[in-house]
C-alpha cells in the first residue's frame, strides 16, 4: 500500500513534486481549486530566458503525472489532525487521510487596481503583465490598440511598496518587463518602448543578455524612475508622469499602452489554509518557513511541507528545484532518515 | 475611461455622514474671496433642507495657513484646534463641519496624530486647560461642508430650478471639478471617492445633470500653495501651476470649473486674467475665460437663486456665458447694483480677457 | 647588325607609342600639379636637395635599392624579394641593354623612341660578333629573369602563403587589366623575339625557340602578329598604368627625392601626401601586418585600401578606414615604399568637420608650486591619465624614485590635464595644442629640470609637440637604467621569465627597443616573442582607434597575446599603462609594467 | 501688457513627446554601443574633465535622449579615453564624443 501525500495546489511546484514522489513510490494526491493544472505558468505565453512556450512546459509536466490522482475544482474544506495523521475533507466530498501535506499554493498576482494612480481598471489602455501574456496566448483584449506607437512598462507595481502592502521584490518582474518589451517590439517594430524602473534587478543567468539585447537591438528606452501618476488625455492616450531620477527632472510622456508589472503577493487562500493546518504566516503574508536559509521547505507543523512560491516570490527554476528537494525531504520523513 | 472602474473605487471610499446636527466653522478667507458661498451653505442646510446647523462667533482661525507656512509650531496649531473642539463640545455638538479645505485637512491630520500619539493629545488637553480652562471632546464625525452638499446632492437635485444642462441643446454642461489638495491627498480615506478619483464634486455634477471633465492634470494643485503665492518672488511658480492646469483642460472646452477649497476658485479665477495679460491667451469661448464657481454658488444657481445675490459679480472671469448655458434668468444691468439696487460702482474691465 | 627596314618604322609600334605618350604626358602633368601644390618652402627644400650632392647620391641609392632591388622585400621574404626585383631590375636592364644595342649598332636610330624596345624587329644580323653575342645573351638572360619573376607572380596569385603573405590586397578591375597586361608583355616579347631570331639574331632563349617554332610553323607569317601583340600589351599597360597600382613605379621616383628632401605630410590629399598615396604599390604587405587583420571584418581597413580609396575619392570609406586605425605604425614599418599609414590617416581625421569644439581656456593655469629645494635637480613626474587607472605603475615609479633618493614631485597625482596626444591622434590638433600650452606652462613653472614620464603615449607627445626649453623629457626606463648604472639602486635577479611587449608608442613611436630589454635583463629572465621590436603587435587597446568596437579590440588583444605567449614566458612585461590594462583583461598570465617589476626587486638598504 | 513683477516660468518637466531624438538616433547609428550604456557612472567618476565642465559620458547619452544640451559638458573633454577604459559595457565613449561633436 503506497503512502498518501496530499499536495495542495496544482501549479508547477505541485506537479513537479507529485512527479518526483510518484517516482519515489508514493501516492501523491493533488488538490487544485482551478479547473486545470499549471497555475500561473499555464496562463503565461513564453518563459525566459530560453523563451520556452509555457503551455508546452506545463503540458510536459502534466503528462508526467498522468497517472496521479488529481482533484480539480476542489478545495480543502477542513482538516482534522491526529497525532501522526491529517484527515483532509475536500469540497468534492472526499476525505483523505495522510501523514504528509505538501503546501504548493503558490502566489497571487498583485491586484493592480490597488495602485489607483496607475488607473488599472479605470483607463482604457492600462493592462498588467498577466493580461499581456494572455493576449499573446490569443485572448482578445480590447485595451491593446492595433498599432501602438508608444508603449510603457511600469516595474515594481505592488512590489517594494510598503503602502501597497508588499515590501519585497518580486524577483521576476524586471526580467518579465524586458522580455515583454522585446516581444512587443517584435510585434510592433515601429513603436517606441519605455521601461520605468527603480532598479533593474536582473540577477539570473542570461538576464543581463536580455537587457543588453533590449537596449542594443530593440532600442528599448529605460527610464529610471517610478511612474507617479497616469492620466488620460482627450484622445484616450495615457499621459504618464515619472521622475527621470538620473537627470533629476520630472518627465512626462504620452503612451498608447501601459503595462503594469504586477508583483507576486501571497495567494489569497494562504490565511485560510494556514488556519486549517495551524501554520505560521509571515508578515509578508506568505507561509513562514522554519527559517529562510536551510529549512525553507519546513513548516512549524510536523508532516507539513512547502514548495514553491507559497513561501515567497520565486522563479520557475527555483520553484522546480524546491519541488524536487521537498520530494526527497518527504521521502526521508517517511523513512525517519 | 472605464466608468465602472471609477465607480468601484468610489464605492471603496465612502464616508459616514450623519444627516443632521452639525457644528459649522467658517473659513478665514472665503468670506472675502467669494462672500456668498458660506452664506449659501447655511441657507441651503437650514432653509432649503431644514437641517440643524450651529455656528458660534467665538470661532477663530484653525492655524492651518500659519502651520503650512512653517510660522506656527504644530503644538500651537493643535491647541488652537483643541479650543475649536471645546467650543463644539460646549455647544453640545459632535459633528464638526469646516468650510475650509485646509482646516479640514488640519483637523484630520491632528485627529490622526492624536490617534497615533495619545500622549500628545493629553499634552494638548493640558495646554488648553492651562491656556483657557476649557475641555473638549473630539468630534464624532468630521466632514467638509462639500461632503454635506454631496450627501444632500440628490435632495438638492430634486428641488433644482436649473440643471447643468443646456436647455437649448439638451446637452449636459462639461464641468471641471477641482478638489483642494488638503481634502484627501493626505488621507485618501477621509475624502469621498478617495484621492485619485475624488467623487465629492463629481457626484454633485452628475446629480445635477452635468458631465464631469477628466483631464490629465486634474490632480494638480491650483497654484495657490501658501508659500508660493504669499511670497511675491514665488508668484511666478504659483501662476505656472495654474497655467499648466488650464493648458491641460483646454482641449476639453469646459463650460465651468467648480471647486471645494477657499484658495482654488480664487486663483483659478484671478490667474486667468493674469495669464491673459501675460500670454494673451483665454480659455473660454469668444475671448471669455472659464467661469470658476464654488460648489455652494453652483448649488445656489441650481436651486434658482439670483446670480447677483450669490455674489457672482465679484468673479474676475465673467459668469454670464455659464448663466446663459444653464438658462438662468438674470438682469445684466443689475450686476453692479447692491442691496436695494444701490450702485456699488463698476470695476475697470481688462482688455485681455472679455468681461462685463 | 644592319637596319632591316629602311624607314625604321612599322605601324605595330603605334600602340606602344600611344601608351608611352599618354603615360609620359600624364606623369608630366601630374608632376607639375604636385609641384604646384607644394608650398614655396617645400619647393625650395626640394630644389636644394636636388642639387646637394649627398642627397643626390642618397636619392640614386634609394631608387636602386627600393625601386629596383626591393631590398626591404628581400629582408622580409627572399622569394617575394626575388619576384619583385626580378621583374623590376630585369625590365630595367632590358631597357638599358636595348638602348645600348641601338647606340652600338644603329646609332643613327637613337632618336627613335621605340627602337630600343623593338630592336630585334628592325635589325638583321649580318655578322656574328662577340659584342653582339654578349648583348644578345644578356638580353635573353634578363628576359629569363623577368619571366621567372612573372611565373612567381602567377604562383603568388594562387598561393600567397609561399611568399610569406597570409593575405594580399584584392585587386580592383583596372588593376587586374594592368596585371594581365604586365604578365603578357614578357612572354609576348619572348615570342616576338623568337619569331624574328633567325633574322635579328638571338641567344640561348630565343634561338632555340626560333628553331622550335620554325619546325612547327615554318613561315614568317607569325612574326608580325606577335610584335603587334607585344606592342599592344605594352600600350595597354601604359594606358591603364596611371589608374592602377603600377602608378607607384613613376610615383616612387618622386617620393624618394621628396622624402630625402625632408618633406612631411601637411595636407590630407595634396602635395607630398598625394605622392605617398600614388606610391603605394598595393602589394598588400600591410594587410598581414595590420593588427586589425585579426578580424575578418577589418581586412579592408588597412593602409593599402586607404590609399586606394583616397585615389578613388570615396569619402565615406576614407572616413571609415581612417577612424578605425589603431595608429600603431606597423604598416609603415613593413612598407617597402615607406607609406606612412598612420600619418595619412591623421591627415584625414584632421580635415573632418566639427560642429562643436572643446575649449580649454577655463582649465586652471598652474597647479604645481615650485618647491625651494635646489640641492638636487628636481624631477617632475607625469603619470598621465591612464596611470590613474593603473595605480600600481604610478606607485612603483614613485617608490623607485624615493628609494633612489630623487627629489621629485608627482604633477598629476590628483588628476591633471591630459598630455594632448589622444586629441592629437583624433585629428583635433588645434584643441590638442591648447592642452600642450597649459601643461607646458605648468611644467615650466615647476622649477623642475627633468620631466619623467611613465606612459609612452604622453612620452611621444612631450617629445614631439612640447617646447620645454632646457627641461629634459625622459621615459622612466632609461632613467632607471641610469640609477642602476650609478648604483643608486641595487637589484635582485629574479627567476621569473618575462616576454617584453613593445608598446607601439614607445617602440615604433619613439624608437625605444633596447633600453626596456636592458632593464628587464637586470632583474629577470627575458624571452622574445616571434614578432617583437618593430614587428610588435598592438595590444588592441590603443587610443589611436576611434571606431573599433570592444569585440573587435578583444580579438586583436587575443592575437597579440598569442604572439607574446608563444614565447613560453611566465609573465608579460610592458611599459605602457594602456597595454597593461588591455592585456590583463584576457591574459592567462600576469601582465606587469617594468616599473612594478623593478620596484619589487630593489634591495632595500 | 501689465507688469506683475512675476511671470509664467517654463516647465522643468521633460516632455518626451516633444523631445527631438534625431541627434541621439543619428549618433547611435554611428556608434551603436551608445545604446547599451547602463548609467553606472564609471565614466563620470574617472573623467579628467568632470571637475571643470561636469563632463560625464553617461549624462551626455542621457541628455541626448532627453533633448538636453550637451555642449557645456563636452566643452572640456580632453578625449583622454579613461572613460572607455573604465566602461564595463565597452561603450565606445571616445567615438561617441567625437560623433556628437561632429553632429552638433
Amino acid at each position: 500500500m503506497k503512502q498518501n501525500v496530499v499536495i495542495i495546489g496544482g501549479g508547477i511546484a505541485g506537479m513537479e513534486a507529485a512527479n518526483q514522489l510518484q517516482l519515489l513510490g508514493y501516492n501523491p494526491i493533488i488538490v487544485e481549486q482551478e479547473s486545470a493544472l499549471g497555475g500561473h505558468v499555464a496562463q503565461w505565453h513564453k518563459l525566459f530566458p530560453d523563451m520556452s512556450v509555457a503551455r508546452d512546459v506545463v503540458g510536459r509536466m502534466s503528462k508526467s503525472i498522468a497517472s496521479t490522482n488529481v482533484f480539480l475544482d476542489t478545495r480543502v474544506v477542513s482538516v482534522k489532525s491526529s497525532r501522526s495523521h491529517y484527515t483532509l475533507s475536500l469540497s468534492n466530498g472526499v476525505d483523505v487521510t495522510t501523514r504528509v501535506v505538501l503546501i504548493a499554493t503558490g502566489f497571487g498576482l498583485f491586484d493592480a487596481r490597488k495602485k489607483e494612480e496607475y488607473g488599472y481598471g479605470v483607463y482604457d489602455r492600462v493592462i498588467t503583465n498577466g493580461d499581456l501574456e494572455q493576449w499573446m496566448n490569443g485572448c482578445a483584449d480590447s485595451r491593446i490598440p492595433e498599432s501602438p506607437r508608444s508603449l510603457g512598462f511600469v516595474h515594481c507595481v505592488g512590489s517594494r511598496d510598503l503602502k501597497a502592502g508588499n515590501n519585497q521584490c518580486s524577483k521576476v518582474c524586471c526580467m518579465t518587463a524586458v522580455k515583454q518589451a522585446i516581444e512587443m517590439k517584435e510585434l510592433f517594430p515601429d513603436s517606441e518602448l519605455y521601461c520605468f524602473y527603480m532598479d533593474l534587478r536582473l540577477f539570473g543567468k542570461k538576464y543581463e543578455d536580455f537587457y543588453i539585447n533590449a537596449q542594443r537591438d530593440f532600442g528599448v528606452h529605460f527610464v529610471r524612475g517610478r511612474v507617479s501618476e497616469v492620466g488620460e488625455d482627450i484622445d484616450g492616450r495615457l499621459c504618464v508622469k515619472a521622475e527621470d531620477t538620473l537627470l533629476g527632472k520630472p518627465l512626462k510622456i504620452h503612451l498608447d499602452l501601459l503595462v503594469l508589472m504586477a508583483g507576486m503577493v501571497c495567494h489569497p487562500q494562504t490565511s485560510k489554509v494556514a488556519e486549517m493546518l495551524r501554520l505560521d504566516v509571515g508578515n509578508d503574508g506568505f507561509f513562514k518557513s522554519r527559517d529562510n536559509l536551510a529549512n525553507i521547505q519546513e513548516s512549524n507543523q510536523d508532516g507539513v511541507f512547502y514548495a514553491g512560491a507559497c513561501t515567497g516570490a520565486k522563479t520557475i527554476p527555483e520553484t522546480l528545484a524546491e519541488a524536487r528537494a521537498v520530494a526527497l525531504r518527504i521521502h526521508s520523513y517517511f523513512n525517519n532518515l | 475611461m472605464i466608468y465602472e472602474g471609477k465607480k468601484r473605487i468610489w464605492s471603496e471610499y465612502q464616508k459616514d455622514i450623519p444627516d443632521d446636527h452639525w457644528y459649522y466653522v467658517r473659513s478665514c478667507i472665503r468670506q472675502n474671496f467669494f462672500p456668498a458661498s458660506e452664506r449659501m451653505f447655511t441657507e441651503i442646510t437650514r432653509n432649503v433642507l431644514g437641517k440643524d446647523l450651529y455656528e458660534t462667533p467665538h470661532h477663530t482661525t484653525c492655524g492651518g495657513i500659519a502651520y503650512h507656512c512653517d510660522t506656527l509650531p504644530q503644538e500651537t496649531a493643535m491647541t488652537i484646534v483643541a479650543r475649536q473642539f471645546a467650543l463644539m463640545t460646549e455647544a453640545g455638538y459632535e459633528n464638526y463641519v469646516p468650510s475650509c479645505i485646509t482646516s479640514f485637512g488640519n483637523y484630520a491630520e491632528i485627529l490622526e496624530t492624536w490617534e497615533e500619539f495619545p500622549e500628545l493629545e493629553a499634552k494638548i488637553r493640558e495646554n488648553l486647560w492651562k491656556a483657557c480652562r476649557r475641555e473638549f471632546q473630539k468630534p464624532k464625525y468630521l466632514a467638509h461642508s462639500s461632503d454635506l452638499i454631496f450627501h444632500w446632492r440628490d435632495a438638492i437635485a430634486a428641488k433644482a430650478k436649473h440643471l447643468l444642462v443646456n436647455p437649448h441643446t439638451g446637452a449636459p454642461l462639461r464641468i471641471v471639478e477641482h478638489i483642494g489638495c488638503h481634502y484627501a491627498k493626505m488621507f485618501p480615506s477621509k475624502g469621498e471617492g478617495g484621492a485619485e478619483y475624488p467623487y465629492v464634486l463629481a457626484g454633485m455634477i452628475e446629480s445635477w445633470g452635468g458631465e464631469v471633465v477628466d483631464y490629465p492634470e486634474r490632480r494638480h494643485c491650483c497654484g495657490y500653495g501658501f508659500r508660493q503665492y504669499h511670497v511675491k518672488a514665488n508668484r511666478g511658480y504659483s501662476i505656472s501651476n495654474t497655467y499648466k492646469k488650464f493648458e491641460s483642460m483646454e482641449p476639453y472646452h469646459p463650460d465651468a470649473i467648480i471647486t471645494n477649497c477657499p484658495g482654488c476658485p480664487y486663483f483659478l479665477d484671478r490667474w486667468q486674467y493674469v495669464i491673459a495679460e501675460q500670454t494673451g491667451k483665454t480659455y473660454g469661448e469668444n475671448g471669455f475665460g472659464i467661469p470658476v464657481l464654488t460648489y455652494e454658488e453652483l448649488a445656489g444657481l441650481v436651486l434658482g437663486y439670483d446670480p447677483w445675490n450669490l455674489g457672482l459679480q465679484l468673479h474676475q472671469v465673467a459668469v454670464e456665458p455659464l448663466l446663459d448655458k444653464m438658462g438662468v434668468d438674470y438682469d445684466p444691468d443689475a450686476k453692479y447694483l447692491g442691496v436695494n439696487r444701490e450702485d456699488i460702482m463698476r470695476p475697470e474691465l481688462p482688455k485681455s480677457i472679455r468681461c462685463y | 647588325m644592319i637596319d632591316r627596314i629602311p624607314s625604321g618604322f612599322h605601324p605595330f609600334v603605334i600602340p606602344f607609342l600611344l601608351g608611352m605618350a599618354f603615360v609620359l604626358g600624364y606623369c608630366a602633368f601630374g608632376l607639375f600639379r604636385i609641384i604646384k601644390q607644394l608650398s614655396w618652402k617645400e619647393r625650395r627644400k626640394l630644389a636644394v636637395s636636388l642639387i646637394t650632392p649627398e642627397t643626390v647620391v642618397k636619392n640614386i641609392r634609394d631608387i636602386f635599392c627600393d625601386c629596383l632591388f626591393h631590398v626591404k622585400l628581400w629582408k622580409r621574404n627572399k622569394l617575394l624579394g626575388y619576384m619583385h626585383s626580378s621583374i623590376a631590375f630585369g625590365w630595367f636592364m632590358l631597357i638599358v641593354l636595348g638602348h645600348l644595342e641601338v647606340i652600338l649598332f644603329v646609332p643613327k636610330r637613337i632618336n627613335l623612341f621605340y627602337y630600343p624596345i623593338f630592336f630585334n624587329y628592325f635589325v638583321a644580323e649580318d655578322e656574328i660578333t662577340l659584342r653582339g653575342s654578349l648583348l644578345f645573351f644578356l638580353m635573353d638572360f634578363f628576359l629569363l629573369v623577368v619571366l621567372s619573376g612573372i611565373v612567381l607572380a602567377m604562383i603568388k596569385r594562387v598561393s600567397s602563403r609561399l611568399f610569406g603573405m597570409r593575405r594580399t590586397a584584392r585587386p580592383s578591375f583596372l588593376n587586374l587589366v594592368g596585371l594581365y597586361a604586365l604578365w603578357a608583355i614578357f612572354p609576348l616579347r619572348l615570342l616576338a623575339e623568337s619569331f624574328t631570331a633567325h633574322i635579328s639574331g638571338g641567344s640561348f632563349l630565343t634561338i632555340p625557340a626560333n628553331w622550335v617554332f620554325r619546325q612547327f610553323l615554318g613561315n614568317e607569317l607569325n612574326m608580325l602578329p606577335t610584335w603587334w601583340a607585344y606592342s599592344i600589351a605594352l600600350g595597354v599597360f601604359m594606358c591603364v598604368l596611371p589608374f592602377t597600382r603600377y602608378m607607384h613605379i613613376p610615383a616612387e621616383m618622386l617620393l624618394i627625392p621628396m622624402r630625402n628632401a625632408g618633406l612631411k605630410m601637411v595636407d590630407a590629399r595634396k602635395g607630398f601626401t598625394r605622392v605617398q598615396v600614388l606610391s603605394c604599390p598595393n602589394c598588400g604587405v600591410c594587410v598581414d601586418a595590420c593588427p586589425m587583420s585579426a578580424n575578418r571584418a577589418n581586412l579592408k581597413d588597412c593602409t593599402v585600401y586607404l590609399t586606394r580609396q583616397v585615389r578613388r575619392g570615396n569619402e565615406r570609406r576614407i572616413e571609415q578606414i581612417s577612424d578605425k586605425c589603431l595608429m600603431c605604425g606597423k604598416c609603415k614599418e613593413v612598407c617597402q615604399v615607406g607609406v606612412d599609414g598612420a600619418q595619412l590617416r591623421l591627415m584625414q581625421r584632421a580635415r573632418r568637420q566639427y560642429g562643436f569644439s572643446p575649449d580649454f581656456s577655463n582649465l586652471p593655469q598652474s597647479q604645481i608650486i615650485s618647491s625651494s629645494s635646489q640641492k638636487n635637480e628636481k624631477v617632475l613626474y607625469f603619470g598621465g591619465c591612464m596611470t590613474q587607472l593603473t595605480p600600481a605603475i604610478g606607485k612603483s615609479v614613485e617608490s623607485i624614485l624615493r628609494k633612489s633618493g630623487v627629489d621629485y614631485e608627482w604633477m598629476d597625482r590628483e588628476g591633471g590635464i591630459c598630455c594632448g596626444r589622444p586629441l592629437y591622434t583624433a585629428g583635433r590638433t588645434r584643441e590638442a595644442e591648447q592642452l600642450v600650452q597649459k601643461n607646458q606652462e605648468i611644467i615650466k613653472n615647476s622649477g623642475a629640470k627633468v620631466l619623467l614620464v611613465s606612459c609612452p603615449i604622453c612620452y611621444k607627445m612631450f617629445l614631439e609637440h612640447y617646447d620645454l626649453n632646457d627641461i629634459r623629457v625622459v621615459h622612466y626606463v632609461p632613467f632607471m637604467l641610469d640609477f642602476i648604472a650609478s648604483g643608486k639602486i641595487q637589484l635582485i635577479q629574479s627567476e621569473v621569465s618575462y616576454v617584453f611587449h613593445d608598446p607601439c608608442e614607445l617602440g615604433r613611436g619613439c624608437g625605444m627597443y633596447d633600453e626596456p630589454r636592458q632593464l628587464l635583463k637586470r632583474v629577470a629572465q627575458i624571452r622574445e616573442a616571434e614578432k617583437n621590436r618593430e614587428m610588435s603587435v598592438c595590444c588592441g587597446g590603443s587610443l589611436g582607434s576611434l571606431s573599433l568596437d570592444f569585440a573587435q579590440r578583444e580579438k586583436i588583444t587575443r592575437a597579440s597575446l598569442d604572439n607574446l605567449c608563444g614565447s613560453g614566458a611566465d609573465a608579460i612585461a610592458t611599459a605602457c599603462p594602456l597595454c597593461k590594462t588591455t592585456f590583463s583583461r584576457y591574459s592567462d598570465r600576469p601582465v606587469r609594467d617594468l616599473a612594478e617589476i623593478v620596484d619589487e626587486l630593489i634591495i632595500d638598504n | 501688457m501689465t507688469d506683475f513683477g512675476f511671470s509664467i516660468s517654463k516647465s522643468a518637466t521633460i516632455d518626451m513627446d516633444a523631445v527631438d531624438m534625431e541627434l541621439y538616433e543619428r549618433v547611435c547609428r554611428q556608434v551603436p554601443s551608445a545604446r547599451i550604456c547602463m548609467s553606472c557612472g564609471s565614466c563620470s567618476a574617472s573623467c579628467v574633465a568632470a571637475p571643470y565642465s561636469g563632463m560625464s559620458v553617461r549624462k551626455v547619452i542621457l541628455a541626448l535622449q532627453r533633448g538636453k544640451d550637451v555642449r557645456t559638458m563636452l566643452s572640456n573633454c580632453m578625449l583622454c579615453g579613461k572613460c572607455s577604459m573604465a566602461c564595463p559595457r565597452g561603450v565606445n565613449t571616445r567615438n561617441l564624443i567625437l560623433t556628437v561633436c561632429r553632429n552638433l
